[in-house]
């Protein structure tokens, strides 16, 4: 399916790597079957794809080759993080390639190729309370919300200007199911092992645009599957998708999609051309905002659209609202980050 | 006897509405069990039959139905107060389809026999029924439903699937809409048929939500023997009957209890998040808040027509619309404040107060079932603004 | 045309007395040429028919009788409100009644008795800022924002504690054209003569209210407009008002303008039943707050339902919304009454 | 010879783009009449005719025109940085559609002698177009047109009425789509006429607008003569060449600039009534903010398909709704903001960007002309996505 609106702002050799990024994630992206069996269980992910997600390259994706990665850039992890939401792919990939950006810039040479190889799943945690994008970097604090923590084996933690690191093993750690059928791992963390400084804001900016390209990956999975539905229910002796007021809010929902993919392409394409500090976050916050926003209608206009079988947990579109509401606000929410864009961009003159 | 036990249902019709409401509201305080107030799904049979039974046992299981059918027999001010009082206490509400949607159908148009069968193992919890409507293929289009009922001996055999029933998963009975005539036009081939569940051919097949909850379920008929004495009203008028009942269901659920409750959810998850500062946030609650305050309003007006005992107009359909959407909104504002807990499956910090996803995804149905938005817009615009 | 959604909060007595009020607006209130042929005029309203107004009793018609009023409610004074909003009737009638409410209250008799007559104009001079529910009192501001001020033969302005009569030719006073062909007045004021003390709020509430019924009326008369256009026109070979697309809007609509009567009508009932200051004023916020809200949503929907036709100075619905465009934050709009109604209206405690 | 002076058109497609850019904008700040900045409302003839003569005199009145017809000859890139300049600086557009629309098609349909007749009378300003598509009963289905041309001898006979006709009274010179077979389907009987208007039979009539202005007009034509040689293309075609041309209006009409203009005079406006610190203001402006931004991301993109010289598909119809919906979105907050200045027909204190009224009454007609915003949407859920 065809979902681009006019021409992305990629390179035609940027556009070559990314078409064959997609492409590699067609054998673990392959639909919701595998994401659906490993909910509601801890970890609730597969250490096996975790290894073959190694082997591609994919953890390392975005880190640079001279520290073991794939070198490649932020459009290439977007493009991947937007496989990985069609088919939901629930391996904290995203969390995952934060620390592996962060061990790198670190210098850290130990834990990182096995992060890299798939063998460790390093997390990062970095907040201590819900709507923040600052790092908490109290070493006492207990650190929240981190995706998929029950199956880490390592943390990475800010504690004043450095990083350190800690063993899963050692930490007294909580974990709360969501509505994806993933959880959210609650930490109390020991002392751990200083492994080096990074700057974390650019990082965190890095994975709140793969998550809005993972969120934008799966609007359009879900909006597939609802046109398709739209295209073949019937009532009242007619194909539901004849119905105007059911076109136009499908209508609606491709703008939705539309003006995240716009977002989220520039957003990478900035970052990628060493756009300015500012200038590169404010992006990424456009993106993700819009995303976090249009993932929500989009996802509740497709289970309204469904009907009935939109509200059952066997149809898949459910599966994509769910993940929705736990992406959200992952990385910062809409209304966060629109501030902070408001914060960082300043206007053109008055004309 | 004190004032509470010494009200039997006979005396209640004479006391003044606000008396009338303070002996309910003491009574309801002090006989619902608290462990299931303003429990977070809808329960099973199993979980609120004692309250089943208390009420009963009161005598205030049926407060529409006529005294000697072993109602209350309450004049409309007075149900709607009663009513009030179980959703202010947060009461769960019953297995109830055999109170508000069989028994007052049965005692309009049930024979007396029917009346005599039915009627009492409904006040003695015998019977629990569920509500058989919607199939498969005809949803918004319910009038074109197939489930079969073709007449041999004294008995018709049933064949066809229904889907979306409420609770069928806990009822002994179930009330069908069946096709009784394939030839006629789709509402005058349409017959209102009672069936025991324990009939042999019949499969119950749970559906999981998105909450994860099993509310509703598939019940399929195969060769299903019933009586013909279960037939109510007339051959092949079981439309109109059915939809004479459903005009009750569109002022339900337009009532403000949904919004109104997500609301006050909406406030403390407010105060536990610390946003009544957020530029949005203040802004956007008065907005709801107003939205409340007005739908309120406009459903007094409904409820006196209903005191007044005038039928409802097409026009009902809009309280439908605006209380689930408002709803929706509510929690949609939920999770906004709930930032990243607004995944969570279980309720925030233990506190079932503290459930933003919880309420979210219940608020999602609520624009599809009872006859969707979409339908109920139709409605409007079809026999309210005469739209062609 | 019936356009009660359920039974309106009156008694039947009330009602009554509600319905000879409408009857009687129906002289004055047929149709909106007469608002057309005096647009873009000044004063841009008939001298004669505000003595006919006084004729009727309705410049006091919430005049206690013993001041030579009518002695009726605020749910007549809306209802008649609503009657002179169907046919956008020029004449300052909410105004000079929120003049006549002082002047009564403060004991004046020398005015009153003629502005009742419909001989005065007597219009209040309250504001001297936009966005503001709290009436200047310092007699050196310049007051604004009189709708109709060039056809005002004195100004009531509250200054210090007390009320100020002034005559208009002794006033400076500018007038600056309006969309809706009417005019909005700025005063620099001498001195006037001390006319006694009155309660302003509570006056300036009711003529929130009666603007709210104002805009009710003109809601209620663009969308019958709009309706027979809906019914008539046509594109591709169809009535164009059996699009689902247009229904569906024309619905929501009606939902706007069902909740608005509802919002009025309840505030109405509530003030003359005696509500407590804070009740009644957070419940005219809410009803205000919904009309100004209601009136551009409608005024907006009416004008796209209509298409290019709407969108012409001949049709009328484009009128309405222009109407709107200066009722709708006149005596305070949306976002200033819904702050104040949550400032006033506690919330019951919780369950 | 200056740098601005120096560089002929021949010259200009040599520069690289932020040269031409920096050459363009120089010469508008020079040239362009300060008065006439960012003009209230459309100019009519009288107004922008100096402005029209400059640019002609400086051979840059038709940047799309080939060189060899008199335009500029810029490629897809210039054009569009052209255009970006002129609204930049917040220049009027000129009665343009002898620029825009009849030039083009006849470079690209007309015959030789049409050419040569036609395209230096728009260069020099003797000929003044406008374009005569919609009519009465033919809005949102321009297909359906009436207006009637029969051939009689050399010339055909026009009767029919047009509407909307932008700014015909100050226009010599017309474009019908014509309806020459009556008994063909729609589309297909349709032929585009080139009709002097001084022939005998024209009457225009203005149509005064929500604005109280005279944009648009009603053309009537009775009895008509028209010379055969002013048909353009191919009898019965004249519908697809429209067409082809109307895909250039959809993405003009997706432009960003209008909510750009649009936002910079909401800040203006909040600044003066001192709004940043309300709870509602500030948010709300941030959530336009990043929608405009997100239109410009989402233009870019259709603007690079043009760039590469490709075909747009029906998705554009995309980049319109957004627009226009945001556009009228950002004036609704003016008003809010303005408070009781919200319905002054003049500026506020004569402030020429204080003028929340008159942005809010012209962002109303955008989802009405174009086509409507349920006309994109038709097309969005039809070609685009493929429903039924």
């Amino acid at each position: 399916m065809s979902t681009e609106a006019g021409i992305a702002p990629f390179s035609e050799d940027r556009a070559e790597s990314i078409r064959m990024v997609r492409d590699s994630a067609a054998g673990i992206a392959d639909g919701v079957a595998r994401a659906r069996a490993l909910r509601f269980s801890l970890p609730g992910f597969s250490a096996d794809v975790w290894r073959q997600m190694g082997g591609l390259g994919w953890i390392g994706l975005a880190v640079p080759e001279a520290a073991g990665g794939s070198g490649l850039g932020v459009a290439e992890m977007c493009a991947l993080s937007e496989e990985l939401g069609r088919s939901l792919v629930p391996e904290p990939l995203i969390g995952a390639a934060l620390s592996a950006a962060l061990l790198a810039a670190a210098g850290e040479a130990e834990i990182l190729p096995r992060l890299l190889a798939g063998e460790a799943v390093v997390l990062t945690a970095w907040q201590d309370r819900a709507n923040t994008l600052t790092p908490c970097t109290d070493p006492s604090a207990t650190r929240r919300f981190i995706a998929m923590g029950a199956g880490a084996t390592h943390f990475l933690l800010p504690v004043g200007d450095q990083l350190q690191l800690v063993e899963a093993g050692a930490c007294e750690a909580t974990h709360e199911l969501t509505h994806d059928g993933g959880h959210l791992t609650t930490l109390r963390v020991p002392a751990g092992r200083a492994v080096g400084k990074a700057e974390i804001l650019p990082a965190l900016d890095r994975a709140a645009l793969a998550t809005a390209a993972y969120l934008l990956g799966g609007m359009e999975a879900t909006f597939a599957l609802t046109l398709d539905y739209l295209r073949t229910r019937q009532q009242f002796g007619k194909i539901i998708g004849t119905f105007q007021a059911l076109q136009h809010r499908a209508a609606d929902t491709k703008l939705h999609i539309a003006l995240c993919r716009a977002a989220v392409e520039q957003a990478a394409a900035a970052l990628d051309a060493g756009a300015g500090a500012d200038e590169g976050a404010a992006m990424v916050s456009r993106a993700k905002a819009r995303a976090s926003e249009a993932a929500m209608l989009v996802g509740q206009a497709c289970v309204q659209l469904c009907g009935g079988v939109g509200y059952t947990d066997d149809y898949d579109v459910g599966l994509y609202l769910r993940k929705a509401m736990v992406l959200a606000p992952a990385y910062g929410g809409a209304a966060l980050h629109r501030a902070r864009f408001m914060a960082l961009s300043p206007e053109a003159e008055d004309a | 006897m004190n004032a509470i036990a010494g009200v039997e249902p006979q005396g209640l019709d004479l006391l003044d509405d606000e008396s009338f409401r303070m002996v309910v509201r003491r009574w309801i305080e002090a006989a619902y069990p608290a462990e299931l107030r303003n429990p977070p799904k809808r329960l099973h049979w199993a979980e609120n039959r004692p309250w089943y039974f208390k009420l009963a046992e009161k005598g205030w299981l049926c407060p529409g139905w006529p005294l000697e059918h072993g109602g209350m027999g309450l004049g409309p001010t007075k149900q709607i107060v009663f009513t009030e009082e179980l959703e202010r206490h947060g009461c769960a509400r019953c297995n109830d389809h055999g109170i508000i949607m069989l028994g007052p159908l049965v005692i309009r148009y049930g024979t007396e026999e029917q009346k005599a069968h039915f009627l009492p193992k409904i006040l003695s919890g015998e019977h629990v029924w569920c509500q058989g409507y919607s199939e498969p293929n005809s949803g918004s289009d319910l009038a074109s439903l197939r489930t079969s009922a073709i007449p041999d001996g004294d008995e018709y055999v049933v064949n066809g699937q229904k889907i979306w029933t409420t609770l069928a998963q806990d009822a002994n009975w179930i009330f069908l809409l069946v096709r009784t005539d394939a030839a006629a036009k789709k509402q005058e081939g349409i017959s209102f048929l009672l069936v025991d569940m324990t009939t042999p051919g019949i499969t119950v097949r749970p559906i999981i939500n998105l909450e994860m909850h099993d509310e509703f379920c598939e019940v399929f008929f195969d060769n299903v023997r019933v009586p013909r004495a279960n037939l109510v009203g007339q051959l092949n008028k079981g439309w109109d009957m059915a939809k004479a009942l459903l005009s009750f269901e569109r002022i339900y659920l337009g009532s403000p209890r949904q919004s109104a409750y997500a609301l006050t959810r909406l406030r403390q998850l407010a105060e536990r998040m610390n946003v009544w500062e957020e530029p949005f946030f203040a802004s956007t609650y008065a907005r709801h808040r107003c939205d409340l305050e007005d739908l309120k309003a406009l459903y007094g007006r409904y409820v006196e027509v209903l005191k007044r005992g005038q039928p409802l107009g097409a026009d009902v359909s809009q309280l439908k619309i605006i209380q689930s959407e408002l709803f929706q909104r509510i929690t949609e504002t939920m999770l906004e404040v709930a930032g990243e807990n607004a995944g969570l499956m279980e309720p925030m910090e233990g506190n079932r107060n503290l459930s933003p996803a919880g309420q979210y995804i219940q608020a999602r149905p609520s624009t599809i079932y009872g006859g969707t938005n979409e339908i109920q817009r139709n409605i409007i615009s079809k026999n309210v603004l005469g739209l062609p």
